[in-house]
């Protein structure tokens, strides 16, 4: 696998560094991976899956047969028993999920791993990784109650064990193990918490996106691992914004698509509405935000994978995505009209799920200060 | 009520009606606006006497109630296109179709009707409105739930026997008469604006109890002021329609205007208001600790209604071009 | 002449005010004085003299022309020889004139009059007005360096005598008196300073827009009045904001009124432009704009005409005839194409104008902060 | 350069290119880029062996240097209406008629002139390109002054005689051939985001040293913050095009999509700093206290050239729309 590592305090403008030469073409092993992700959704899990799943909140038996595929897998390195595919290969796969509406713990899977892989100390990942290959949900307790990502973390780390409450838990009330965001005395680190313990517990969180979400609380909950420092936080928050810019990228573009066969298919006043000037505005002024976000999504996931990130471009990619997926998506039901307006219809999926990618991992309010702060600094 | 005296109104003009109406809305209390005043004035201006005597009364007391029956699967914003039949059969008329999106069909006593009366004319003729019972056998009521949570309905229309006064207005002259009654439809949905006032309030409310360190914060602070003049253009746009109102024109040109302002403006404010929120905002109208018992969740789902309904506001813009401005058609 | 206040501390919604029978409708005193402003414009003020004027900065023998049509007596009471019209019959003339490019102390004229009018003693109006009506041209000096309309005042007034330095005054080189915003100890106030005397010095200050600007120095400038209090200040201040607000409109209309007329005319493609629905939309939203600004600075100066003002409002119309203005003249010229963007084609006139009138009395900045600081009050 | 090396550039692909003439305008270098890249590609593409070493190593050396001979004053965004003739007489094309904008015409040394070579064809077709050489008899070169400040021309042709040998590639082909030659101008439109990095490093630069105030103002941020995200989206966009270009691919779209983005970012950009900065802002550029040497004046009435020039923003959402993701042309 590929080294992964913050690049040092670089506020130049990233395209002078390696990201020259980024190259957004997929590679032999990425289109492996793109045509298994499109085969598995297409027979595996049609859109009434998608709805069963949703209603029922229970995605277990899904997540059980993309694990017999190894996906969880994916972004460990072979020494643990996985893949040892980068982030760009990771990226190929959340893409392919989200644009099938597939609500699973795999971009949690990524974040997680990859961060204990970069950060967690040998005996650590000896014992957590190979669990995760095998299927082990992993979430990241990361936020407080305000739901900002860098508020203050309340939880402490103290003797082995974990004390606090966290909001917003991606698949928090399933997962096997939390990566809990705590104190040890000033230091900040990561507890690693098993859930299934006396001393956590959860309750869900109902959201527009339909994604299980939970409040954790941790009652002197025994960690059976600490990975302390700053860096590591960082690390786990920078890259949970890459990934879900990269949902966001993907939800549009899945919306986009969506309009452009609606379009050439729906007859209006006797023509596909596609042929209307008005309507080819409003596509291409989608298209040309989708595109320049899906750049600078890929672009960021490589410069992790390339040690040549730019700590400040994470919130510009998460503002633009995270401006860009409301009008986008909403754009698209305006422009189907009533029948994309309907539950039974596809599209609803990705308008309510872009609009959480949006929130989740730093809002646009919190992405504008940040950036305003890097650039007035 | 802004209908003239003798139909139980109170006389007043544009301006009375836009401000009740207005007044109500942000007091969350109901105004059949719909049935009101798009329905009751096109019976007004278009209707026999036995109709105008014997339904405004109802109207206007509530007893009578409207979904609008325009939209079928193959004639959304192209409306003039519609399919559903209307052939004469001695005394009555005989109904076969079918219609959708029509949003309140469960819960009104009527439906507001176009059918197909000549299907030799010319699209935009041979169209005919009628008031229909919706008890009338033949009708089926089937729910379809919208992405936003509410409910709305497809109707199918087969072998619906109505009687011959059922027709409102002239023969084959539905269309036009549907187009001011769209009209007038549009200076309601435009002037739905106490809501986007509300909406500030009760977020500023909301931010000051319980998230007074967002108070301060740039963000906060420039998209509440953005918002703030969004909304006031938006009030700006539908007292405009109301002074046109009063002075007796109807304010088609300002009315598209407004419904188009008013309605972009609506999914702005939500999704400012949820940018800022973060996942809180994201939060199910279930959930106890949704901000605003999940108003904005709910606001900005409900958003792409009023934005494609009542004539996507890209042909609203059209209608500003060319109607209103004077350019060529296309 | 109608009364002129500032309501007290109205924080409430202004439609549930006076507004709500605000009239935009022409009476027939405003009718009559379109009519005579456009016959004036069109015979004596064609493009050819507003070049003329643009390039010499001297418009006096314009003035000269406007005085003798009695126009600096329209805001003035019969009482000094004016003719009473309120602030709405006023800005009908505003209006016509700026819908001609017509760069004219007028506007500067209602300013000064309505506030020595409201707010001077008997004495100070009996001198001043009636030279106003005569022609004397009368600027407010009432911004510092930074330009900020509600930054603290540095020029001092005692004893009769006025000195600080004032910039972006318009008018102020040719002015024959200034309204000089200074601080009488802790007490604000306006000084009247007539400009020809040795403690006051002027220089000239180009701008995007050509109107004559400059920087005014006062060295124990004398003083022939003082209007002592926050009062009248604020309602300078205010005014000042309404009236270039209307302005930001009446350019805006002009540009939106050129485009409509190109439309139909310039053929491309074998179709007039307007007939192209993509062209359509565009012209829709800019009408959009405008339409909705119209009746929000109409409405601002029937509520200063009858004493219904809520402070608030202010920056609201400011922000929004600032935001608009920009958007709607450079729409016109992309619609307008090279032909737009020639300085021998009338349009660059509103263009430069308009992003003049929307940085006046208030940048989009400190509008954006005023109405923030009132609705989180 | 981004040209092969056997006429003289260093074979490096687009991506170098991009970068060079990035970093070029980011010190406000000049990069003839619509001679080299626009011109250049187009003979290094379809001219003859003769045209290629004749030109080439001159245009590569700055020695010949090209106005744009495209528009007439009916022939704007619908070019292919163009009207100057060229007829063949012996050994010589006659060139009559009127070219507008052309806007290097008083300091180039050549002319790339499209003008109609059969009359009688399509509008499309019987159009070819030709290099004149300014200095030719008949030329004559009229100034016209934009609202910006800056010079463009018209220029008139009369009996304008050139040598056979003129004509770059196929006859009557040249709309063809322009129109490759525009989907290269509009990567090098798109492609100066340098441009916008620097108005926002100079802006803030400016505000830190000479109205600190500022810094900390909710206005400021936001709007420091949002061109940021908007500039970022254009070096995105023209970064998507290098790549492709990189791989021998035309970016069509991409080259739309860049060109729309950066032309209406630098509006914006320098609108939003004007509005912070009030009537500092408005200062001409002449005016020794003008924030940046009235770089923000200069370029905010600069910035209407690149959004209807070059194809005006709307045909390019056309081209996106269409030619990008397919949808039927109208």
């Amino acid at each position: 696998m590929r080294p992964r590592a913050v690049a040092g305090n670089k506020t130049n403008t990233t395209h002078e560094g390696g990201s020259k030469d980024v190259d957004l073409r997929l590679n032999e092993l990425q289109q492996l991976i793109r045509q298994t992700a499109d085969d598995f959704i297409e027979n595996e899990v049609p859109s009434s899956r998608v709805r069963e799943i949703e209603a029922s909140g229970d995605g277990s038996a899904l997540w059980h047969q993309m694990t017999e595929l190894g996906w969880p897998g994916l972004p460990i390195a072979e020494a643990y028993g996985g893949q040892g595919g980068a982030l760009t290969d990771c990226a190929v796969l959340v893409d392919r999920l989200c644009r099938g509406a597939v609500l699973s713990p795999f971009a949690s899977t990524v974040l997680c791993a990859a961060t204990v892989q970069a950060f967690a100390d040998e005996e650590l990942k000896q014992r957590l990784l190979p669990r995760i290959v095998q299927g082990a949900v992993v979430s990241a307790a990361a936020l407080e109650r305000s739901g900002a990502v860098h508020a203050p973390i309340a939880a402490t780390y103290a003797n082995g064990s974990v004390s606090g409450e966290k909001w917003f838990v991606e698949f928090g009330e399933s997962a096997d193990v939390h990566l809990v965001l705590a104190m040890d005395g000033a230091t900040p680190g990561i507890a690693v918490v098993t859930r299934d313990q006396p001393g956590v517990t959860t309750r869900p969180l109902k959201n527009i996106g339909a994604m299980p979400m939970a409040v954790a609380t941790y009652a002197n909950a025994t960690a059976e691992g600490w990975i302390a420092g700053g860096d590591a936080v960082a690390y786990l928050r920078m890259l949970g914004a890459a990934l879900v810019s990269l949902e966001c990228y993907s939800y549009a573009q899945k919306s986009l698509d969506m309009i452009v066969d609606y379009a050439q298919m729906r007859v209006q006043f006797g023509r596909p509405i596609g042929a209307f000037e008005a309507v080819q505005q409003r596509v291409a002024d989608m298209a040309i935000q989708v595109e320049a976000c899906k750049f600078l999504t890929h672009e960021l996931l490589w410069n992790f994978d390339n040690g040549t990130l730019d700590p400040n471009q994470v919130p510009v990619v998460k503002a633009a995505t995270g401006r860009m997926i409301g009008d986008v998506t909403m754009w698209s039901h305006i422009l189907h009209g009533g029948i994309g307006y309907m539950k039974e219809y596809d599209l609803q999926f990705f308008t309510r799920r872009g609009k959480e990618a949006a929130s989740r991992w730093g809002s646009l309010r919190e992405s504008s200060n940040a950036i305003a702060e890097a650039v007035l600094a | 009520m802004a209908w003239p005296e003798q139909y139980g109104g109170k006389g007043k003009g544009g301006f009375f009606t836009f401000i009740l109406s207005d007044e109500l809305q942000y007091h969350g209390l109901p105004y059949d606006s719909m049935s009101i005043t798009s329905v009751g004035s096109t019976i007004m201006t278009f209707g026999s006497d036995e109709q105008k005597s014997e339904w405004l009364p109802k109207i206007q007391a509530g007893e009578m109630t409207f979904a609008l029956g325009y939209t079928e699967p193959n004639a959304g914003t192209d409306l003039a296109s519609l399919q559903t039949r209307a052939v004469r059969d001695g005394d009555e008329w005989v109904i076969n179709g079918q219609k959708i999106y029509t949003s309140s069909a469960h819960v009104s006593t009527h439906v507001w009707l176009a059918a197909r009366t000549d299907p030799d004319a010319p699209k935009h003729r041979g169209i005919s409105t009628f008031v229909v019972d919706i008890k009338t056998p033949g009708i089926t009521v089937r729910p379809l739930w919208t992405m936003g949570g509410s409910r709305t309905n497809e109707t199918f229309w087969e072998d619906v026997r109505i009687p011959a006064d059922a027709l409102v207005g002239e023969l084959d002259r539905g269309w036009y008469q549907a187009s001011n009654a769209l009209d007038l439809e549009r200076v309601v949905l435009g002037a739905s604006t106490s809501r986007l006032r509300r909406g500030i309030e009760e977020f500023v409310d909301y931010v000051k109890a319980e998230r007074p360190d967002l108070v301060d914060d740039p963000f906060v602070r420039t998209s509440v002021a953005e918002t703030k003049v969004d909304v006031e253009m938006a009030r700006a746009l539908s007292l405009t329609c109301a002074a046109l109102v009063d002075t007796g024109m109807t304010p088609t040109m300002e009315g598209a205007m407004s419904k188009v302002w008013s309605s972009e403006t609506a999914e702005h404010m939500y999704s400012r208001f949820m940018e800022i929120l973060g996942p809180a905002g994201l939060l199910d109208r279930d959930e106890q600790e949704a901000p605003l018992e999940g108003a904005l969740e709910r606001g900005w789902l409900a958003s792409p209604i009023s934005r494609f309904g009542g004539g996507t506001n890209d042909v609203q813009r059209r209608i500003i071009a060319t109607r209103g401005l004077g350019l060529p058609r296309g």
